[in-house]
């Protein structure tokens, strides 16, 4: 631009109000998050309704009579056609069903997600049992990771172009290029087994014990924060490397501050907007992601059960926690937006 | 004793020497204006001046001395103590310069911490106080609000008050006012003379508008390629330039109240007619009126010129006339035929594609138009070129081997080719040097007269659309306050809106310009 | 296994403390009705008595039937029809009220309900009139053919003669369920727990069980179970690598844990091979288990017996015990009956392929069969199973490749597979299958897989060959008439080598299971019934 | 995140269009960054191995699939027999355990598969990510709102899950490696589709498009000549990341048992099944694990390179900033 004089002016930001509008933003987006969540929902059982799995024949047990199998695909309504089912399943969100445990029955009340083929459990109190585990490990590893990823960052931009930084980027590369059932199993032979660090880890509840709960998930949050950081490094570096290059970084250089508090202070919270943004992400898609630490730990979370249910062709429990999931998937997509607009209020929400 | 000796100031990026052994120097409370050409090295100067090239690649060499701090030589921690306590800096563009996360009255009193040992509160008193003294009203308020939350005037305000907050022996202000529109620039060169007025400060004002310079200064230097061209008192080089360079430089600046040719009357018949064209934007209580109700006519071979501040719609309305945009309200009316339209955009590099060299692009009209023949495309583009003034051979060229000029020539090789009746130029000069503007404008008149097409020309120099135009529409807020010949609203202009556009237009005369100053406090209210 | 007999002996075992129990599936369905168990089970026989149950007792002593409620193995009419048991005196459950027979064949009507299924066959087919009776949900009238008449006498009747009617009479579903506490499909979350422990908590369908001492229980009419602990915390949803490796680090809570789902892999194995003391806490035990390879003669080229023979030559044994890991987790099969005397084990090899497959036998064999330049078939597969996964399946892809049979390999999903092999239209011809007994005798181990009567149509069939032969048939019904079980077992092996002889299958190997526990547990005792360590003996004081 | 779900929305900010310098600057660019030529050529090294797979272990005179039952202990476990896990010079990384299987075979044949699929997976979500976003970014308001909430909805689904679901229904006979990466492109373009969206809706502003329009072309026209090489840039640099991401995603699917099939081998396969034999077999898991890292590592820095080298304000950005010792270069 050596030839020109660019007269830019403030087209783009006199179109941005601020945050004035965000009540008819929720609104706009609550109704296009519940035809996002039904869509999930006809999709997922059309999908697992094609799913090859004999539901009564698994649930009865493999050497049931083919008249058993029958009375039991009665019992849970598998005969009844897709639609129909479908059609209860909405209406059970909407305003509950009822169910027979042969002696008495049972209400399950609205929202109701109708009840496990496999183990009559309520398909809500399923969730609900299982959410704090994977809210746990999703919180847990997110504030860690944040943490990591964001330093981690923070210092790669610092330290640009040096040996350390490159040191650094591959150190936490290192994470997200190992599988997660591979670092979890390390950490856990040589941290519980045989350092002796940590219990092996076992879901405590933190209404119980928040010490325990803390200690326990400590190593599971540390696996999925070591594969997680190296994105949020790499994004920190990469905004605060942007905001570096921004005009007002400089004025404030111009002004005799010193590097570090230009980093600290303003590259920094220059960064945090798209940071914010993906960790909202990450943190809703964890609830329906993270099978495999889950697995490895044995923490009873809705990842883990997610999978035995597709196992045994478990339906109901399917489609609920998919919809639980993409739930907090939505809502964490909706935070990112809003957060991102507060982080920057130039942003307006449309 | 001077507060500024700079001495065989040399400075070389990678590949090019930005300034080249420059000497000047600036007595304590002198004001001195830097002008020359984009790319002249005038920002490079004020740069070097804070030592902001350190760690950078950048080699410097030369002697600097600032409010008595050798630069060169200066530690880090010296340097800081230099940077916006004795010498402070106002940035071109007002918009990028304040962090946006945080609160204006903050980022001044973090300012003013890091030089003073002031407390918290001492902090943002103080940031009150000059936001105060640089003219924001109702400051306590002000000063918790983020940038975003200002205008543009208001945010330069700002970064001025961040500059005084320590009291500065020296200010210096690279291009204060460039991104600000006529009537706002005003105001922004009445703070910094009253300013100066009252704490007695240096300024070293840093800008390529001469105008802008013989309003504020006592002083001018001017640059060329990094080396000075003329140095003196603002009216002896103003008035009798002693180099050549200096004289094409100040004949190249339209004037508002340069004589213009007379221009043959409007023959032709109505092209377009709009009624009660309205445009808006968004839904709801979010909603903007770009356009409101405007109607006008275009005779064929005739220029309409349409000035106005940023945001007052012009870009909207051209669109609207090319058709580019549909218009929420009114109709627009043509002739027995439908006049072929094009446009010429605002920036060039956004308006060539990088990907394609400019021959293609400027056949792609040709293109759409059903011409495929390969030698048939390169003949007629080459005419083209030639006709904007450019070498057939460059066809194969790409846009970044262009200067801003060129590239601006080739926008409108592109527009020409499809042979319009219409061609709307939206802002083809403003981001243009004013040498290289005369020449655009130059040949805009020149291809009219040998097309016979018809013009509309935007721009927010009211000195540039009187050159240019037949007719001129001035617009505020999405509607046409004033509308006639160029002698009606420059002569005599009804509308006050048009009055305060005109009298806000700096003039090469620093007396007149002082006349105007006081004349302006009568017009405007205090911001 | 009875060579590590004595190694948890070490020191006398104690009451008290906590037993934990680390698994990787969960103790879903805990209600009596819907176990699907061989001897009442490990955890569940815990909390559920029955009127007879397995002996306590390592190796092969470990395979007899003894009474439980009952005071002995039941009285059969004579042609073994009518069973008639007295159940013993003063036998409670865990809030103090008295056992009845009435409970007892309550507990068995509901196994029947549709709500409850979930259990083994064989009530419904060996009871009168248990084909189509729908439980006492829907007809609360009960079964005729179980008779109470009075609170500690029972007697059922049956369609045709079942020696073994003790054996099955150690099944869950012979828990007395009291009628008044039955709750249907919530029973599983506080079943009335008639043995020595009882359930204080079960979250989530068994994913955590704790269980606590049942004051009511007493030992003098309990001869099997010990009940030492006087807790048990029954943890699951682990990884199996997790589980074993918190057992032999064996810390904390891990010290006074065992684990009754999981055995130890060969890279573990691999690994405690090299540590004396890790190996001294390996339980091995054999459990009545045979992997092989099902053939559906009703698919060509498998219709051609010559073709199975080839295959039965060409099989290379120990590459495939290799897959699934080394002689020490199985041990070569070349019977169809499991290698243990309480089946009527009779050894034999009617198509020897020696340790590693005899190629050349092979060829000759294919080539009778009018295969000179071989042949390639297709093996299904499951695709992720430890028995019939793709291990098991590429190994003997390899093995037959030397024999000129090119193996094309077809993995299923489990519950693909499952669907696929178990129904007669779509059964694939070569197919990796395996068979557990449900209890130590040759009669639940060949007349489901050989039984011309018990191929399903339109259900879940097990008689992979779909055989239907008169002679196979009139035997097994003339053994089930014996009540002698020792005889019985004489009879199923002499069985088992005459049906071998039409290489219907190829036997691969049996499961040897290993198993850690932590180093405070004591009394190991591992029967040749279930194969693994009986927590109702173990002690962790 | 080699969980689950792969990044969405920010990644954005990271990227930036093609600059309008042309292809001489970036090599340029390009070439002054040595990490980047060295993770290049570590790339080039890997395909090549790939392809050459049949090649290098005729080399060594082994395949992949034969079983070597005397050179594991059988007793052991299977533990392969002799120092190293049985290296030698006919078996130049060592067997696998159980099998005898030779690992170096096997390594260069799962190179074939994990890079093939991932290659292949990021192939269909560009180009589903490409369309929709091109559609969503260039549609009319309704257009715009059904392929957006489409995109949500691609998003909201667990990869893992729909994967499972999927792999299930296909029949056995499909070729597992090509259904492992066609099922990871169509579950996880949404993020691809939202950055081109966002990149469309940037680009259609561009004056240099409005003048597309002028001169008479069509939505296709213009989206095929004015946006389509604009996207290029961004498009394959966000590939470049995602093709790592999608090895790691395979990996992940193998350890659920839903990944390619026996005796096909893949990286994420002989993790999978290494894991637990990391101390009776150590190089087992070595190797693959070690290959995986440093396809991922010089893939990430490769990816990252190639953005640096688009971004026309990384070479001034060295020039900002007023750290002492360190002088740019070029
Ligand atoms: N960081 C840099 N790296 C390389 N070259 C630079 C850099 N900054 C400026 N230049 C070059 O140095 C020369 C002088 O630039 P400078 O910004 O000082 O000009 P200017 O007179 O302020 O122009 P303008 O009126 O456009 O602001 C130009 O050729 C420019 O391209
Ligand atoms: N696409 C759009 N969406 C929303 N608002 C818009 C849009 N385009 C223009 N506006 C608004 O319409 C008004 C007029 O804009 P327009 O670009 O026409 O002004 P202008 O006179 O050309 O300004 P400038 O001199 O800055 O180019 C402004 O308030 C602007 O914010
Ligand atoms: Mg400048
Ligand atoms: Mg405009």
């Amino acid at each position: 631009m050596s030839t020109l004089t660019l007269r830019r002016r403030p087209l783009v930001l006199r179109r941005l109000p601020g945050l004035q509008g965000l009540g008819g933003f929720l609104l706009r987006r609550m109704v296009s998050a519940v035809a996002t969540l039904l869509a999930i929902t006809v999709i997922v059982y059309a999908v697992f309704y094609i799913v090859p799995g004999n539901v009564a024949q698994i649930t009865c047990g493999e050497r049931c009579s083919p008249a058993q199998v029958h009375q039991v695909a009665a019992q849970l309504h598998l005969d009844d056609p897709v639609y129909q089912r479908y059609w209860d399943f909405l209406r059970g969100i909407v305003a509950g069903r009822s169910f027979s445990t042969g002696t008495s029955i049972e209400h399950c009340a609205a929202p109701c997600l109708g009840l496990s083929y496999r183990s009559d459990q309520q398909v809500t109190e399923l969730i609900t049992a299982k959410l704090p585990v994977t809210g746990s490990l999703a919180l847990g590893s997110l504030v860690i990771y944040l943490l990591l990823g964001v330093g981690t960052g923070l210092l790669a931009a610092w330290r640009r172009g040096r040996v350390s930084e490159r040191l650094l980027t591959g150190l936490t590369l290192a994470g997200t290029a190992t599988p997660v059932f591979v670092i979890g199993l390390l950490l856990m032979i040589v941290v519980c087994g045989q350092l002796q660090w940590l219990p092996f880890p076992q879901y405590v509840p933190l209404t119980e014990d928040p010490e325990q709960w803390a200690w326990n998930l400590l190593l599971p949050w540390t696996s999925l924060a070591l594969i997680e950081a190296a994105k949020y490094a790499r994004v920190t570096r990469a905004a605060i490397l942007e905001t570096l290059a921004e005009d007002h970084v400089r004025t404030f250089r111009a002004y005799g501050l010193s590097e570090r508090s230009v980093l600290g202070r303003h590259a920094l919270r220059g960064a945090l907007a798209p940071v914010i943004a993906l960790a909202a992400n990450d943190f809703g898609s964890m609830f329906g992601g993270a099978v495999l630490t889950e697995t490895l730990f044995g923490l009873p979370g809705i990842g883990q059960a997610l999978v035995s249910a597709v196992n045994v062709a478990d339906l109901p429990v399917v489609v609920g926690m998919v919809l639980v999931t993409g739930f907090f998937v939505v809502l964490a997509n909706l935070v990112a937006d809003v957060l991102y607009a507060v982080a920057d209020r130039r942003v307006v929400l449309v | 004793m001077s507060l500024v000796e700079v001495h065989g100031l040399t400075v070389e990026y990678d590949t090019t020497r930005a300034v080249d052994d420059l000497s000047f120097s600036l007595n304590k409370g002198a004001a001195l204006g830097l002008v020359g050409e984009s790319g002249s090295g005038k920002s490079t100067v004020a740069a070097a001046l804070l030592g902001l090239h350190r760690g950078t690649g950048a080699r410097v060499t030369g002697s600097l001395l600032v409010a008595g701090t050798d630069v060169q030589r200066a530690t880090d921690e010296e340097l800081r103590g230099l940077r916006g306590a004795r010498a402070a800096m106002v940035f071109q563009d007002p918009l990028s310069s304040l962090d946006p996360y945080y609160a204006v009255g903050n980022q001044i009193a973090e300012v003013y911490r890091r030089h003073t040992r002031a407390g918290r509160r001492a902090a943002r008193e103080r940031a009150l106080q000059v936001l105060d003294q640089v003219g924001i009203p109702d400051a306590a308020r002000r000063a918790r609000m983020r940038p975003h939350e200002f205008s543009g005037g208001m945010r330069q305000r700002a970064l001025i008050a961040m500059a005084m907050a320590c009291e500065p022996e020296l200010l210096i202000a690279d291009e204060p006012t460039t991104a600000l529109d006529v009537t706002v620039q005003a105001q922004i060169l009445d703070l910094l003379h009253s300013l100066r007025e009252d704490t007695g400060m240096g300024l070293l004002l840093v800008t390529h508008d001469v105008g802008v310079a013989a309003e504020s200064v006592d002083d001018v230097l001017v640059m060329r390629s990094g080396r000075a061209v003329e140095r003196g008192p603002i009216n002896t080089v103003l008035r009798t330039p002693a180099e050549s360079y200096t004289r094409e430089l100040l004949g190249a600046v339209p004037r508002v109240d340069a004589p213009t040719a007379p221009r043959a009357a409007i023959t032709g018949d109505a092209l377009l007619t709009a009624t009660g064209l309205r445009r808006d934007f968004g839904r709801g209580r979010r909603s903007v009126t770009a356009v409101d109700g405007v109607s006008l006519t275009l005779h064929r071979g005739e220029t309409l010129g349409i000035v106005g501040e940023s945001g007052s719609g012009k870009t909207t309305l051209g669109r609207m006339l090319v058709g580019l945009l549909g218009p929420t309200a009114g109709t627009l009316a043509h002739g027995a035929e439908r006049p072929r339209v094009q446009m010429v955009f605002q920036d060039p590099v956004a308006s060539l594609n990088p990907r394609r060299s400019i021959g293609e692009s400027i056949a792609d009209p040709l293109r759409a138009q059903g011409e495929r023949e390969g030698a048939r495309l390169r003949a007629r583009v080459g005419d083209l070129l030639q006709r904007v003034g450019l070498d057939p051979a460059h066809y194969d060229r790409y846009p970044h081997e262009f200067s801003g000029g060129q590239r601006q020539r080739v926008g409108i090789a592109r527009a020409l080719a499809p042979s319009p009746d219409l061609i709307v130029c939206d802002e083809p000069v403003s981001s243009l040097d004013v040498t290289t503007q005369a020449q655009v404008i130059a040949l805009l008149a020149e291809i009219q007269q040998d097309l016979g097409l018809a013009l509309v020309f935007i721009a927010h120099d009211l000195a540039v659309v009187r050159q240019v135009s037949d007719r001129v529409a001035v617009m505020k807020e999405g509607s046409v306050v004033e509308y006639g010949t160029v002698e009606e609203v420059y002569g005599a202009p009804r509308d006050p809106y048009t009055q305060r556009l005109l009298a806000a237009v700096p003039t090469l005369d620093p007396v007149v310009a002082t006349e105007r100053r006081t004349a302006r406090r009568a017009l405007t209210p205090t911001w | 296994g009875p060579k590590d007999k004595d190694e948890g002996a070490k020191g006398t075992p104690h009451k008290g403390g906590t037993l934990t129990i680390l698994n990787t599936e969960a103790q879903t369905d805990f209600d009596p009705a819907r176990l699907y168990t061989s001897g009442g089970g490990n955890v569940p026989s815990l909390v559920f008595r029955t009127l007879t149950t397995r002996n306590r007792a390592n190796g092969a002593a470990g395979s007899k039937v003894v009474p439980d409620l009952a005071t002995d193995l039941g009285t059969p009419s004579k042609n073994a029809t009518v069973w008639t048991y007295t159940l013993k005196k003063g036998i409670k459950y865990e809030d103090g009220s008295p056992i009845t027979s009435a409970d007892i064949k309550y507990g068995i009507e509901r196994s029947f309900a549709a709500e409850l299924s979930g259990g083994a066959p064989y009530l419904r087919d060996w009871l009168v009139g248990g084909a189509g009776y729908p439980g006492p949900y829907k007809d609360k009238k009960g079964l005729d053919s179980i008779e109470t008449p009075d609170a500690r006498t029972i007697v059922f009747h049956l369609n045709k003669p079942e020696g073994e009617f003790p054996f099955l009479a150690t099944q869950t579903q012979f828990t007395p369920v009291p009628r008044s506490k039955d709750d249907g499909t919530k029973y599983e979350n506080h079943p009335l727990s008639s043995g020595p422990y009882r359930v204080i908590s079960n979250e989530n369908d068994g994913e955590h069980l704790v269980l606590e001492r049942n004051r009511y229980w007493s030992a003098a009419n309990d001869t099997q179970r010990k009940s030492y602990p006087d807790r048990i915390d029954v943890r699951s949803g682990l990884d199996s690598a997790v589980i074993n490796q918190r057992l032999s680090a064996s810390q904390g809570t891990d010290a006074a844990a065992v684990t009754t789902d999981t055995n130890l892999g060969p890279a573990e194995l691999a690994k405690i091979s090299g540590d004396k003391s890790l190996a001294a806490r390996v339980g091995t035990g054999h459990f009545g288990y045979t992997n092989y390879l099902a053939f559906n003669p009703k698919v060509k080229p498998f219709d051609n017996p010559k073709v199975r023979e080839a295959i039965a030559y060409a099989i290379d044994r120990s590459s495939v015990i290799n897959a699934v890991g080394g002689t020490s987790l199985a041990e070569p099969a070349t019977t169809f009956l499991p290698n243990q005397e309480a089946f009527g084990y009779t050894p034999y090899d009617p198509f020897p392929a020696g340790k590693s497959g005899n190629p050349k036998k092979a060829r000759e064999v294919l080539a009778e069969a009018g295969y000179k330049h071989g042949i390639t078939l297709t093996l299904t597969h499951a695709n992720q199973d430890p028995e019939a996964g793709p291990e098991i399946a590429t190994a003997v892809q390899d093995a037959l490749k030397k024999a000129g049979i090119t193996v094309k390999l077809r993995g299923l999903e489990i519950n693909q597979y499952r669907d696929a092999y178990k129904d007669v239209k779509a059964e694939p011809g070569f197919f990796l299958a395996r068979w557990g007994a449900d209890w130590p005798s040759g009669g639940p181990f060949l007349a489901p897989i050989f039984d011309g009567r018990q191929v399903v149509k339109d259900g879940a069939n097990f008689n992979h060959a779909q055989l239907d032969d008169p002679a196979v048939n009139k035997e097994i019904d003339a053994i089930n008439k014996l009540t002698d079980l020792n005889a019985a077992a004489k009879r199923w092996g002499a069985l088992d080598k005459r049906i071998s002889a039409q290489a219907l299958d190829v036997p691969l190997f049996h499961p040897v299971y290993k198993r850690l526990y932590g180093k405070d547990v004591k009394n190991i005792v591992i029967s040749n019934w279930t194969g693994v360590l009986d927590v109702s003996q173990v002690a962790v004081k | 995140m080699s969980e689950a779900l792969l990044p969405t929305g920010p990644v954005a900010d990271e990227l930036q269009p093609l600059p309008a310098s042309g292809g001489r600057q970036f090599l340029r660019r390009l070439r002054s960054q040595p990490a980047t030529l060295v993770a290049a050529g570590i790339v080039v090294l890997l395909i090549v191995v790939a392809l050459a797979a049949p090649l290098l272990t005729a080399l060594e005179g082994q395949d992949p699939t034969t079983y070597h039952p005397h050179l594991v202990d059988s007793a052991r476990g299977g533990v392969p027999v002799g120092p190293l896990g049985g290296i030698s010079a006919e078996h130049w990384l060592g067997v696998e355990p159980q099998t005898g299987r030779d690992l170096f075979a096997r390594l260069v044949y799962g190179a074939r598969v994990s890079l093939g699929v991932a290659f292949a997976a990021t192939f269909v979500q560009l180009v589903i990510g490409l369309a929709v976003g091109l559609g969503a970014g260039l549609g009319s308001g309704w257009l715009d709102q059904i392929l957006s909430r489409i995109t949500d909805i691609i998003i909201a689904l667990p990869l893992m899950i729909m994967a499972l679901a999927v792999l299930a229904i296909v029949p056995p006979s499909f070729p597992r490696p090509v259904l492992v990466a066609v099922i990871i492109g169509l579950i996880a373009w949404g993020s691809t589709a939202k950055i081109v969206r966002a990149h469309t809706i940037t680009l259609k502003q561009l004056d240099h498009v409005a003048a597309a329009r002028l001169s008479g072309w069509n939505t296709w026209h213009i989206a095929r000549r004015e946006l389509l090489p604009a996207l290029a840039a961004p498009v394959i640099t966000y590939g470049a990341l995602l093709i790592p991401l999608n090895i790691t995603v395979e990996a992940a699917l193998s350890f659920l048992g839903v990944g390619v099939k026996p005796p096909t081998p893949s990286w994420g396969q002989m993790i999978t099944s290494a894991n637990v034999w990391y101390q009776a077999a150590p190089q087992y898991l070595l190797f693959p694990a070690g290959a995986l890292f440093v396809t991922v590592l010089s893939m990430t820095v490769f990816g990252d390179g190639i953005r640096t080298a688009l971004d026309p304000r990384a070479a001034s950005r060295l020039r900002i900033g007023t750290g002492r010792r360190r002088e740019a270069k070029a």
